[in-house]
Protein backbone atom coordinates (compact mmCIF):
# COMPACT_ATOMS: atom_id res chain seq x y z
CA UNK A 1 0.00 0.00 0.00
CA UNK A 2 2.25 3.18 -1.25
CA UNK A 3 0.98 6.93 -0.75
CA UNK A 4 -0.76 6.58 -3.73
CA UNK A 5 -3.40 4.38 -2.32
CA UNK A 6 -3.98 5.87 0.32
CA UNK A 7 -4.46 8.97 -0.75
CA UNK A 8 -6.83 7.18 -3.19
CA UNK A 9 -8.54 5.82 -0.01
CA UNK A 10 -8.74 9.06 2.09
CA UNK A 11 -9.97 10.87 -0.97
CA UNK A 12 -13.09 8.22 -1.62
CA UNK A 13 -14.12 8.23 2.06
CA UNK A 14 -13.61 11.78 2.44
CA UNK A 15 -15.40 12.78 -0.89
CA UNK A 16 -17.50 9.98 -1.64
CA UNK A 17 -19.61 9.52 1.71
CA UNK A 18 -20.98 12.63 1.46
CA UNK A 19 -21.86 12.00 -2.31
CA UNK A 20 -23.97 8.96 -1.39
CA UNK A 21 -25.68 11.01 1.35
CA UNK A 22 -26.46 13.68 -0.23
CA UNK A 23 -27.49 12.16 -3.96
CA UNK A 24 -29.91 9.74 -1.52
CA UNK A 25 -31.51 12.65 1.04
CA UNK A 26 -32.41 16.12 0.68
CA UNK A 27 -33.55 18.37 -2.53
CA UNK A 28 -33.60 16.60 -6.00
CA UNK A 29 -31.16 19.81 -7.04
CA UNK A 30 -28.32 19.06 -4.30
CA UNK A 31 -28.47 15.38 -5.43
CA UNK A 32 -27.85 16.23 -9.13
CA UNK A 33 -24.95 18.37 -7.72
CA UNK A 34 -23.48 15.81 -5.56
CA UNK A 35 -23.87 13.16 -8.78
CA UNK A 36 -21.48 15.79 -10.20
CA UNK A 37 -19.40 15.71 -7.41
CA UNK A 38 -19.15 12.16 -7.21
CA UNK A 39 -17.78 11.82 -11.26
CA UNK A 40 -14.98 14.12 -9.56
CA UNK A 41 -13.80 12.26 -6.94
CA UNK A 42 -14.14 9.00 -9.00
CA UNK A 43 -11.86 10.19 -11.76
CA UNK A 44 -9.06 11.85 -9.44
CA UNK A 45 -9.39 7.95 -7.75
CA UNK A 46 -9.14 6.26 -10.72
CA UNK A 47 -5.85 7.95 -11.60
CA UNK A 48 -4.22 7.99 -8.18
CA UNK A 49 -5.18 3.98 -8.46
CA UNK A 50 -3.47 3.78 -11.64
CA UNK A 51 -0.24 5.32 -10.57
CA UNK A 52 -0.58 3.22 -7.37
CA UNK A 53 -0.76 -0.05 -8.80
CA UNK A 54 1.53 1.06 -11.52
CA UNK A 55 -0.89 0.44 -14.67
CA UNK A 56 -0.58 3.39 -16.93
CA UNK A 57 -3.44 1.49 -18.98
CA UNK A 58 -5.90 2.31 -16.19
CA UNK A 59 -5.71 5.93 -17.18
CA UNK A 60 -8.32 5.09 -20.05
CA UNK A 61 -10.67 4.25 -17.31
CA UNK A 62 -10.16 7.91 -15.64
CA UNK A 63 -10.26 9.47 -19.05
CA UNK A 64 -13.72 8.07 -20.45
CA UNK A 65 -15.23 8.89 -16.57
CA UNK A 66 -13.72 12.52 -17.61
CA UNK A 67 -15.93 12.95 -20.36
CA UNK A 68 -18.67 10.41 -19.91
CA UNK A 69 -19.23 12.33 -16.30
CA UNK A 70 -20.42 15.53 -17.40
CA UNK A 71 -22.28 14.44 -19.95
CA UNK A 72 -24.05 12.39 -17.60
CA UNK A 73 -24.68 15.57 -14.81
CA UNK A 74 -26.38 17.43 -18.26
CA UNK A 75 -28.67 14.88 -19.09
CA UNK A 76 -30.12 15.42 -15.68
CA UNK A 77 -29.87 18.78 -15.74
CA UNK A 78 -31.89 18.89 -19.02
CA UNK A 79 -34.51 16.59 -18.85
CA UNK A 80 -35.02 18.03 -14.76
CA UNK A 81 -34.93 21.86 -15.90
CA UNK A 82 -38.42 21.99 -14.92
CA UNK A 83 -37.50 20.68 -11.27
CA UNK A 84 -34.19 22.23 -11.07
CA UNK A 85 -35.58 25.66 -11.52
CA UNK A 86 -37.76 25.81 -8.86
CA UNK A 87 -34.97 25.40 -6.69
CA UNK A 88 -31.60 25.25 -7.91
CA UNK A 89 -28.78 24.02 -6.07
CA UNK A 90 -25.68 25.39 -4.35
CA UNK A 91 -22.75 24.34 -6.31
CA UNK A 92 -19.95 26.65 -5.84
CA UNK A 93 -18.50 24.96 -2.79
CA UNK A 94 -17.98 21.55 -4.80
CA UNK A 95 -16.48 23.49 -7.84
CA UNK A 96 -13.86 25.17 -5.97
CA UNK A 97 -13.52 22.11 -4.38
CA UNK A 98 -12.88 20.02 -7.07
CA UNK A 99 -10.80 22.55 -8.78
CA UNK A 100 -8.79 22.49 -5.70
CA UNK A 101 -8.41 18.59 -5.21
CA UNK A 102 -7.41 17.86 -9.35
CA UNK A 103 -4.72 20.57 -9.61
CA UNK A 104 -2.28 18.99 -6.53
CA UNK A 105 -3.13 15.37 -8.03
CA UNK A 106 -2.71 16.01 -11.84
CA UNK A 107 0.80 17.70 -10.77
CA UNK A 108 1.59 15.45 -8.24
CA UNK A 109 1.23 12.41 -11.18
CA UNK A 110 2.45 14.50 -13.58
CA UNK A 111 6.03 14.74 -11.58
CA UNK A 112 6.24 11.36 -10.66
CA UNK A 113 6.03 9.88 -14.42
CA UNK A 114 7.96 12.54 -15.62
CA UNK A 115 7.61 14.68 -19.01
CA UNK A 116 6.55 13.03 -22.09
CA UNK A 117 3.15 12.14 -23.65
CA UNK A 118 1.99 10.02 -20.70
CA UNK A 119 1.95 13.20 -18.72
CA UNK A 120 0.37 15.34 -21.39
CA UNK A 121 -2.70 12.80 -21.63
CA UNK A 122 -2.79 13.04 -17.34
CA UNK A 123 -3.02 17.02 -17.94
CA UNK A 124 -6.06 16.48 -20.56
CA UNK A 125 -7.80 14.24 -18.04
CA UNK A 126 -7.48 16.84 -15.56
CA UNK A 127 -8.63 19.96 -17.90
CA UNK A 128 -11.70 18.04 -19.50
CA UNK A 129 -12.55 16.95 -15.26
CA UNK A 130 -12.09 20.61 -14.43
CA UNK A 131 -14.00 21.55 -17.72
CA UNK A 132 -16.77 19.71 -17.62
CA UNK A 133 -17.57 19.98 -13.66
CA UNK A 134 -17.85 23.97 -14.32
CA UNK A 135 -20.14 23.59 -16.65
CA UNK A 136 -22.15 21.14 -15.66
CA UNK A 137 -22.29 22.95 -12.00
CA UNK A 138 -23.52 25.74 -14.97
CA UNK A 139 -26.00 23.83 -16.55
CA UNK A 140 -27.35 22.60 -12.95
CA UNK A 141 -27.93 26.77 -11.65
CA UNK A 142 -29.82 27.48 -15.01
CA UNK A 143 -28.22 26.50 -18.11
CA UNK A 144 -31.36 25.21 -19.43
CA UNK A 145 -34.15 27.77 -19.14
CA UNK A 146 -36.90 25.62 -20.18
CA UNK A 147 -37.69 22.87 -21.33
CA UNK A 148 -39.25 21.54 -24.54
CA UNK A 149 -42.86 22.44 -24.01
CA UNK A 150 -44.74 20.55 -26.87
CA UNK A 151 -47.43 23.18 -28.30
CA UNK B 1 -3.37 -3.92 2.89
CA UNK B 2 -4.65 -3.08 -0.15
CA UNK B 3 -7.57 -5.08 1.14
CA UNK B 4 -8.42 -1.54 2.60
CA UNK B 5 -9.64 -0.08 -0.55
CA UNK B 6 -11.40 -3.41 -1.64
CA UNK B 7 -13.61 -3.24 1.76
CA UNK B 8 -14.03 0.59 1.35
CA UNK B 9 -15.26 0.01 -2.02
CA UNK B 10 -17.58 -2.69 -1.10
CA UNK B 11 -18.69 -0.61 1.62
CA UNK B 12 -19.53 2.56 -0.72
CA UNK B 13 -21.20 -0.26 -3.24
CA UNK B 14 -23.14 -1.53 -0.58
CA UNK B 15 -24.45 1.64 0.74
CA UNK B 16 -25.44 2.96 -2.26
CA UNK B 17 -27.03 -0.08 -3.78
CA UNK B 18 -29.23 0.15 -0.72
CA UNK B 19 -30.06 3.68 -1.22
CA UNK B 20 -30.89 2.86 -5.03
CA UNK B 21 -33.93 0.36 -3.12
CA UNK B 22 -34.72 3.04 -0.39
CA UNK B 23 -35.55 5.76 -3.03
CA UNK B 24 -39.24 5.50 -4.52
CA UNK B 25 -38.82 8.39 -7.37
CA UNK B 26 -37.97 7.20 -10.37
CA UNK B 27 -35.88 10.33 -11.06
CA UNK B 28 -34.04 10.69 -8.01
CA UNK B 29 -33.85 6.90 -8.65
CA UNK B 30 -31.61 7.06 -11.83
CA UNK B 31 -29.41 9.32 -10.28
CA UNK B 32 -28.85 7.24 -7.22
CA UNK B 33 -28.23 4.49 -10.22
CA UNK B 34 -25.74 6.31 -11.45
CA UNK B 35 -23.80 6.66 -8.32
CA UNK B 36 -23.94 3.47 -8.01
CA UNK B 37 -22.48 2.56 -11.50
CA UNK B 38 -19.61 5.00 -9.99
CA UNK B 39 -18.96 3.33 -7.11
CA UNK B 40 -18.77 -0.07 -8.84
CA UNK B 41 -16.69 1.85 -11.42
CA UNK B 42 -14.02 1.75 -8.12
CA UNK B 43 -14.89 -1.31 -7.48
CA UNK B 44 -14.53 -3.17 -10.11
CA UNK B 45 -10.62 -1.10 -10.90
CA UNK B 46 -9.42 -1.82 -7.11
CA UNK B 47 -10.52 -5.42 -8.10
CA UNK B 48 -7.93 -5.02 -11.32
CA UNK B 49 -10.57 -5.28 -13.71
CA UNK B 50 -10.61 -2.38 -15.73
CA UNK B 51 -12.54 -3.72 -18.83
CA UNK B 52 -15.25 -4.18 -16.69
CA UNK B 53 -15.26 -0.84 -15.38
CA UNK B 54 -15.33 0.36 -18.55
CA UNK B 55 -18.24 -1.39 -19.93
CA UNK B 56 -19.98 -0.14 -16.49
CA UNK B 57 -19.06 3.20 -17.06
CA UNK B 58 -19.61 3.49 -20.44
CA UNK B 59 -23.34 2.31 -19.65
CA UNK B 60 -24.16 3.66 -16.21
CA UNK B 61 -22.47 7.29 -16.71
CA UNK B 62 -24.90 8.73 -19.55
CA UNK B 63 -26.73 6.03 -21.50
CA UNK B 64 -29.12 4.37 -18.67
CA UNK B 65 -29.95 7.81 -17.10
CA UNK B 66 -31.28 9.31 -20.25
CA UNK B 67 -33.03 5.92 -21.11
CA UNK B 68 -35.03 6.45 -17.49
CA UNK B 69 -35.71 10.12 -17.81
CA UNK B 70 -37.19 9.84 -21.07
CA UNK B 71 -39.20 7.07 -20.38
CA UNK B 72 -40.11 8.81 -17.17
CA UNK B 73 -40.79 12.15 -19.28
CA UNK B 74 -43.13 10.04 -21.58
CA UNK B 75 -44.73 8.19 -19.02
CA UNK B 76 -45.63 11.93 -16.69
CA UNK B 77 -46.53 13.35 -19.85
CA UNK B 78 -49.89 12.30 -21.09
CA UNK B 79 -51.47 12.69 -23.98
CA UNK B 80 -53.04 16.50 -24.82
CA UNK B 81 -56.46 15.26 -24.38
CA UNK B 82 -55.83 13.84 -20.64
CA UNK B 83 -54.23 16.16 -18.93
CA UNK B 84 -52.70 19.20 -21.78
CA UNK B 85 -49.51 20.60 -21.52
CA UNK B 86 -46.92 20.15 -18.84
CA UNK C 1 -20.28 33.50 -52.68
CA UNK C 2 -20.76 29.64 -52.41
CA UNK C 3 -17.44 29.08 -53.10
CA UNK C 4 -16.65 31.04 -50.03
CA UNK C 5 -18.66 28.83 -47.89
CA UNK C 6 -17.13 25.72 -49.53
CA UNK C 7 -13.47 27.26 -48.45
CA UNK C 8 -14.53 28.14 -44.89
CA UNK C 9 -16.21 24.57 -44.22
CA UNK C 10 -13.17 23.11 -45.43
CA UNK C 11 -10.74 25.02 -43.52
CA UNK C 12 -13.30 24.82 -40.54
CA UNK C 13 -12.75 20.63 -41.31
CA UNK C 14 -8.65 21.07 -41.87
CA UNK C 15 -8.61 22.92 -38.57
CA UNK C 16 -10.86 20.24 -36.45
CA UNK C 17 -8.80 17.35 -38.33
CA UNK C 18 -5.69 19.13 -37.35
CA UNK C 19 -6.64 19.20 -33.28
CA UNK C 20 -7.93 15.69 -33.17
CA UNK C 21 -5.17 14.14 -34.53
CA UNK C 22 -2.88 16.10 -32.36
CA UNK C 23 -5.35 14.80 -29.59
CA UNK C 24 -5.14 10.90 -31.03
CA UNK C 25 -1.42 11.23 -30.50
CA UNK C 26 -1.66 12.44 -27.05
CA UNK C 27 -3.89 9.39 -26.27
CA UNK C 28 -1.93 6.42 -27.92
CA UNK C 29 1.16 4.99 -26.19
CA UNK C 30 3.51 4.29 -28.61
CA UNK C 31 3.76 6.08 -32.14
CA UNK C 32 4.21 3.45 -35.54
CA UNK C 33 2.95 4.41 -38.77
CA UNK C 34 -0.27 1.57 -38.38
CA UNK C 35 -1.34 4.35 -35.44
CA UNK C 36 -1.07 7.38 -36.89
CA UNK C 37 -2.87 5.66 -40.17
CA UNK C 38 -5.83 5.06 -37.86
CA UNK C 39 -5.81 8.27 -36.02
CA UNK C 40 -6.19 10.21 -39.30
CA UNK C 41 -9.05 7.97 -40.32
CA UNK C 42 -10.88 8.47 -37.25
CA UNK C 43 -9.87 11.99 -36.20
CA UNK C 44 -11.54 12.48 -40.24
CA UNK C 45 -14.42 10.92 -38.87
CA UNK C 46 -15.21 12.60 -35.70
CA UNK C 47 -14.15 16.29 -37.89
CA UNK C 48 -16.87 15.44 -40.09
CA UNK C 49 -19.30 15.00 -37.86
CA UNK C 50 -18.12 18.43 -35.70
CA UNK C 51 -18.57 20.36 -38.77
CA UNK C 52 -22.01 18.79 -39.61
CA UNK C 53 -23.49 19.25 -35.91
CA UNK C 54 -22.23 22.57 -36.04
CA UNK C 55 -24.16 23.38 -38.70
CA UNK C 56 -26.84 21.49 -37.50
CA UNK C 57 -27.21 23.67 -35.07
CA UNK C 58 -26.14 27.09 -36.17
CA UNK C 59 -28.20 26.22 -39.69
CA UNK C 60 -25.53 27.35 -41.96
CA UNK D 1 -53.08 -19.68 -1.78
CA UNK D 2 -53.69 -17.88 1.37
CA UNK D 3 -51.02 -15.60 2.74
CA UNK D 4 -49.83 -17.86 5.24
CA UNK D 5 -48.91 -20.77 3.26
CA UNK D 6 -46.86 -18.56 0.98
CA UNK D 7 -44.87 -16.67 4.00
CA UNK D 8 -43.94 -20.72 4.61
CA UNK D 9 -43.12 -21.30 0.88
CA UNK D 10 -40.63 -18.16 1.59
CA UNK D 11 -39.05 -19.13 4.83
CA UNK D 12 -38.38 -22.80 3.61
CA UNK D 13 -37.05 -21.44 0.56
CA UNK D 14 -35.01 -18.53 1.95
CA UNK D 15 -33.62 -21.47 4.55
CA UNK D 16 -32.97 -23.63 1.96
CA UNK D 17 -30.91 -21.17 0.06
CA UNK D 18 -29.09 -19.74 2.86
CA UNK D 19 -28.06 -23.07 4.01
CA UNK D 20 -26.63 -23.77 0.48
CA UNK D 21 -24.88 -20.66 0.27
CA UNK D 22 -23.13 -20.63 3.72
CA UNK D 23 -22.34 -24.27 2.55
CA UNK D 24 -20.82 -22.68 -1.06
CA UNK D 25 -19.07 -19.97 0.48
CA UNK D 26 -17.07 -21.79 3.20
CA UNK D 27 -15.70 -23.78 0.07
CA UNK D 28 -14.53 -21.20 -1.74
CA UNK D 29 -10.94 -20.49 -2.41
CA UNK D 30 -9.55 -17.78 0.08
CA UNK D 31 -10.33 -14.37 -1.76
CA UNK D 32 -6.71 -12.72 -3.28
CA UNK D 33 -5.15 -16.33 -3.37
CA UNK D 34 -2.52 -17.74 -5.52
CA UNK D 35 -4.08 -20.48 -7.38
CA UNK D 36 -5.42 -18.95 -10.83
CA UNK D 37 -5.80 -22.39 -13.37
CA UNK D 38 -8.56 -21.14 -15.36
CA UNK D 39 -6.24 -17.54 -15.47
CA UNK D 40 -2.78 -19.15 -16.71
CA UNK D 41 -4.20 -21.04 -19.04
CA UNK D 42 -6.05 -18.16 -20.33
CA UNK D 43 -3.00 -15.85 -20.13
CA UNK D 44 -0.69 -18.39 -22.05
CA UNK D 45 -3.43 -18.96 -24.76
CA UNK D 46 -3.70 -14.89 -25.24
CA UNK D 47 0.58 -14.40 -25.32
CA UNK D 48 0.70 -17.29 -27.64
CA UNK D 49 -1.44 -15.29 -30.21
CA UNK D 50 0.03 -12.25 -29.17
CA UNK D 51 -2.38 -10.51 -27.55
CA UNK D 52 -2.10 -7.64 -24.80
CA UNK D 53 -4.83 -7.81 -23.49
CA UNK D 54 -6.11 -11.00 -22.06
CA UNK D 55 -9.66 -10.22 -21.64
CA UNK D 56 -10.27 -9.15 -25.44
CA UNK D 57 -8.51 -12.29 -26.18
CA UNK D 58 -11.01 -14.28 -24.03
CA UNK D 59 -13.87 -12.78 -25.35
CA UNK D 60 -13.08 -11.79 -29.35
CA UNK D 61 -10.67 -15.30 -30.01
CA UNK D 62 -10.70 -18.41 -27.32
CA UNK D 63 -14.64 -17.43 -26.31
CA UNK D 64 -15.65 -15.61 -30.24
CA UNK D 65 -18.47 -17.91 -30.44
CA UNK D 66 -19.92 -16.37 -27.11
CA UNK D 67 -19.56 -12.62 -28.10
CA UNK D 68 -21.44 -13.54 -31.08
CA UNK D 69 -24.14 -14.70 -29.05
CA UNK D 70 -23.83 -11.42 -26.79
CA UNK D 71 -24.42 -8.92 -29.80
CA UNK D 72 -26.80 -10.92 -31.41
CA UNK D 73 -28.63 -10.18 -28.06
CA UNK D 74 -28.26 -6.89 -28.39
CA UNK D 75 -29.10 -6.28 -32.15
CA UNK D 76 -32.48 -8.45 -31.15
CA UNK D 77 -33.34 -6.92 -27.98
CA UNK D 78 -32.79 -3.08 -30.29
CA UNK D 79 -35.13 -4.91 -32.74
CA UNK D 80 -37.60 -5.45 -30.48
CA UNK D 81 -37.73 -1.80 -29.16
CA UNK D 82 -37.84 -0.41 -32.37
CA UNK D 83 -40.86 -2.49 -33.50
CA UNK D 84 -42.03 -1.55 -30.06
CA UNK D 85 -41.83 2.21 -29.79
CA UNK D 86 -43.04 2.85 -33.34
CA UNK D 87 -45.36 5.28 -34.25
CA UNK D 88 -48.87 3.80 -34.01
CA UNK D 89 -51.81 4.93 -35.70
CA UNK D 90 -53.09 6.53 -33.63
CA UNK D 91 -50.24 8.60 -32.57
CA UNK D 92 -49.45 11.51 -34.28
CA UNK D 93 -46.09 13.70 -34.33
CA UNK D 94 -45.46 16.87 -33.12
CA UNK D 95 -42.74 19.39 -33.48
CA UNK D 96 -41.36 20.22 -30.47
CA UNK D 97 -40.36 23.99 -29.35
CA UNK D 98 -36.67 24.65 -29.19
CA UNK D 99 -35.14 24.84 -26.09
CA UNK D 100 -33.22 27.91 -24.71
CA UNK D 101 -29.75 26.75 -23.89
CA UNK D 102 -27.03 29.24 -22.33
CA UNK D 103 -24.08 29.41 -25.09
CA UNK D 104 -21.05 28.09 -22.68
CA UNK D 105 -23.13 24.69 -22.78
CA UNK D 106 -23.90 25.11 -26.37
CA UNK D 107 -20.08 25.56 -26.81
CA UNK D 108 -19.44 22.45 -24.50
CA UNK D 109 -21.41 20.65 -26.15
CA UNK D 110 -20.68 20.65 -29.53
CA UNK D 111 -16.80 20.87 -28.60
CA UNK D 112 -16.58 17.54 -26.64
CA UNK D 113 -18.69 15.78 -29.38
CA UNK D 114 -15.85 15.13 -31.90
CA UNK D 115 -13.61 14.56 -28.38
CA UNK D 116 -16.29 12.24 -26.89
CA UNK D 117 -16.38 10.75 -30.69
CA UNK D 118 -12.67 10.21 -30.75
CA UNK D 119 -12.15 8.73 -27.55
CA UNK D 120 -14.80 6.34 -28.47
CA UNK D 121 -13.18 5.06 -31.56
CA UNK D 122 -9.47 5.26 -29.34
CA UNK D 123 -10.98 2.50 -27.06
CA UNK D 124 -12.40 0.36 -29.88
CA UNK D 125 -9.22 0.27 -32.68
CA UNK D 126 -6.92 -0.22 -28.89
CA UNK D 127 -9.56 -2.86 -27.72
CA UNK D 128 -6.81 -5.65 -27.89
CA UNK D 129 -3.61 -3.62 -26.41
CA UNK D 130 -5.38 -1.46 -23.52
CA UNK D 131 -9.03 -1.67 -21.32
CA UNK D 132 -11.92 -1.59 -23.35
CA UNK D 133 -13.06 -2.94 -26.72
CA UNK D 134 -16.14 -2.69 -29.27
CA UNK D 135 -18.87 -2.66 -26.78
CA UNK D 136 -17.22 -0.10 -24.23
CA UNK D 137 -15.78 2.37 -27.17
CA UNK D 138 -18.85 1.37 -28.95
CA UNK D 139 -21.08 3.17 -26.38
CA UNK D 140 -19.26 6.17 -26.02
CA UNK D 141 -19.46 6.63 -29.39
CA UNK D 142 -22.94 6.54 -29.10
CA UNK D 143 -23.14 8.70 -26.17
CA UNK D 144 -21.13 11.12 -28.30
CA UNK D 145 -24.31 12.02 -30.91
CA UNK D 146 -26.42 12.85 -27.88
CA UNK D 147 -24.56 15.82 -26.77
CA UNK D 148 -26.38 17.20 -29.85
CA UNK D 149 -29.46 16.68 -27.98
CA UNK D 150 -28.67 17.89 -24.79
CA UNK D 151 -26.12 20.90 -26.35
CA UNK D 152 -29.50 22.28 -28.56
CA UNK D 153 -32.39 20.28 -29.61
CA UNK D 154 -34.04 17.39 -30.84
CA UNK D 155 -34.30 18.80 -34.71
CA UNK D 156 -30.67 19.28 -34.65
CA UNK D 157 -29.74 15.73 -33.87
CA UNK D 158 -32.37 14.26 -36.01
CA UNK D 159 -30.48 16.57 -39.02
CA UNK D 160 -27.10 14.35 -38.46
CA UNK D 161 -28.55 11.69 -37.70
CA UNK D 162 -30.45 9.25 -40.37
CA UNK D 163 -31.90 6.51 -38.55
CA UNK D 164 -31.84 4.35 -41.63
CA UNK D 165 -28.16 4.82 -42.16
CA UNK D 166 -27.84 3.64 -38.00
CA UNK D 167 -29.60 0.32 -38.51
CA UNK D 168 -27.48 -0.44 -42.21
CA UNK D 169 -24.70 -0.36 -39.93
CA UNK D 170 -26.45 -2.15 -37.07
CA UNK D 171 -27.08 -5.06 -39.25
CA UNK D 172 -23.66 -4.75 -41.32
CA UNK D 173 -21.48 -4.91 -38.25
CA UNK D 174 -23.42 -8.13 -37.01
CA UNK D 175 -23.09 -9.47 -40.66
CA UNK D 176 -19.14 -8.87 -40.47
CA UNK D 177 -18.78 -10.67 -37.34
CA UNK D 178 -20.68 -13.79 -38.86
CA UNK D 179 -18.03 -13.36 -42.33
CA UNK D 180 -15.17 -13.35 -40.18
CA UNK D 181 -16.50 -17.16 -38.32
CA UNK D 182 -17.37 -18.14 -41.77
CA UNK D 183 -13.67 -16.79 -43.24
CA UNK D 184 -12.53 -18.76 -39.82
CA UNK D 185 -14.28 -22.01 -40.68
CA UNK D 186 -13.39 -21.64 -44.85
CA UNK D 187 -9.73 -20.67 -44.50
CA UNK D 188 -8.95 -22.13 -41.45
CA UNK D 189 -9.92 -24.98 -38.69
CA UNK D 190 -13.19 -23.85 -36.94
CA UNK D 191 -15.89 -21.05 -36.95
CA UNK D 192 -13.82 -18.01 -35.73
CA UNK D 193 -10.99 -19.83 -35.15
CA UNK D 194 -8.29 -17.15 -35.28
CA UNK D 195 -5.54 -18.85 -37.77
CA UNK D 196 -5.95 -17.19 -40.70
CA UNK D 197 -4.00 -14.09 -40.43
CA UNK D 198 -0.65 -13.48 -38.80
CA UNK D 199 -0.38 -12.56 -35.16
CA UNK D 200 1.47 -9.81 -35.63
CA UNK D 201 3.91 -8.04 -32.70
CA UNK D 202 3.07 -7.96 -29.79
CA UNK D 203 1.53 -4.95 -28.43
CA UNK D 204 1.29 -3.21 -31.40
CA UNK D 205 -2.21 -2.05 -33.54
CA UNK D 206 -1.85 -5.18 -35.71
CA UNK D 207 -1.41 -7.87 -33.15
CA UNK D 208 -3.61 -10.05 -32.36
CA UNK D 209 -4.92 -11.69 -35.72
CA UNK D 210 -8.51 -11.50 -35.93
CA UNK D 211 -8.95 -10.09 -32.23
CA UNK D 212 -9.02 -6.18 -33.79
CA UNK D 213 -11.22 -6.73 -36.48
CA UNK D 214 -13.78 -8.65 -34.40
CA UNK D 215 -13.58 -5.68 -32.10
CA UNK D 216 -14.06 -3.00 -34.94
CA UNK D 217 -17.37 -5.19 -36.09
CA UNK D 218 -18.61 -5.36 -32.74
CA UNK D 219 -18.06 -1.37 -31.81
CA UNK D 220 -19.64 -0.69 -35.20
CA UNK D 221 -22.83 -2.99 -34.16
CA UNK D 222 -23.26 -0.97 -30.74
CA UNK D 223 -22.49 2.01 -31.62
CA UNK D 224 -25.08 1.89 -34.48
CA UNK D 225 -27.78 -0.29 -32.10
CA UNK D 226 -27.15 2.36 -29.16
CA UNK D 227 -27.95 5.11 -31.58
CA UNK D 228 -30.84 3.44 -33.20
CA UNK D 229 -32.25 2.13 -29.13
CA UNK D 230 -32.13 6.11 -28.17
CA UNK D 231 -33.64 7.23 -31.65
CA UNK D 232 -36.52 5.35 -30.69
CA UNK D 233 -36.71 6.50 -27.09
CA UNK D 234 -36.53 9.94 -27.94
CA UNK D 235 -38.83 9.82 -30.44
CA UNK D 236 -41.42 8.57 -27.97
CA UNK D 237 -40.98 11.17 -25.48
CA UNK D 238 -40.43 14.38 -27.27
CA UNK D 239 -42.20 14.13 -30.84
CA UNK D 240 -44.61 11.47 -30.73
CA UNK D 241 -48.02 11.86 -28.13
CA UNK D 242 -51.63 10.24 -28.77
CA UNK D 243 -53.74 11.29 -30.89
CA UNK D 244 -56.52 13.48 -29.24
CA UNK D 245 -60.33 11.72 -28.32
CA UNK D 246 -58.26 8.31 -28.43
Amino acid sequence: MNVWLVTASVLLVAGFVPVVWGVATGPLGRGVAAQNLGTSVVCLAILLLSQGYDRPSYVDVALVVAVLGPVGTLVYARLLADELQDDPPHTRLFTVSVVCVTVPVVVALCLAGGPGRAAAKLVLVGVLLVVGNVIASRALTGGFSRSEVTR
Amino acid sequence: MTDVLVLISLLLVAGSATAVVAVRDPARQALVLAVLGLTLTVLFTVLQAPDVALSQLAVGSALTPLLILLSVRKVRRPGRCEGGDR
Amino acid sequence: MTGKRTATLIAELLVWWFSLSVLWLVLISTVDALEVLAGAVCALLAAVLAVAARRAVTGR
Amino acid sequence: MSRRLRLWILTVGGLGFALLFTAACLRLPDFGGNSHPYGDRAVGAALAHHTANVVSAVNFDQRAFDTLGEETILFAAVLGTVVLLRQTPDERQVRPTPAQISVPIRRYALTMLPVTLLVGLYVVVHGQLSPGGGFQGGVVAATALHLLYIGADYRALERIRPVGLYEVGDAVGEGVYLVLGIAGLLGGSAFLANTLIPYGTFNTLASGGFVPLLNAAVGMEVACAVVVLLAGFLDQAVEIEKEAGT
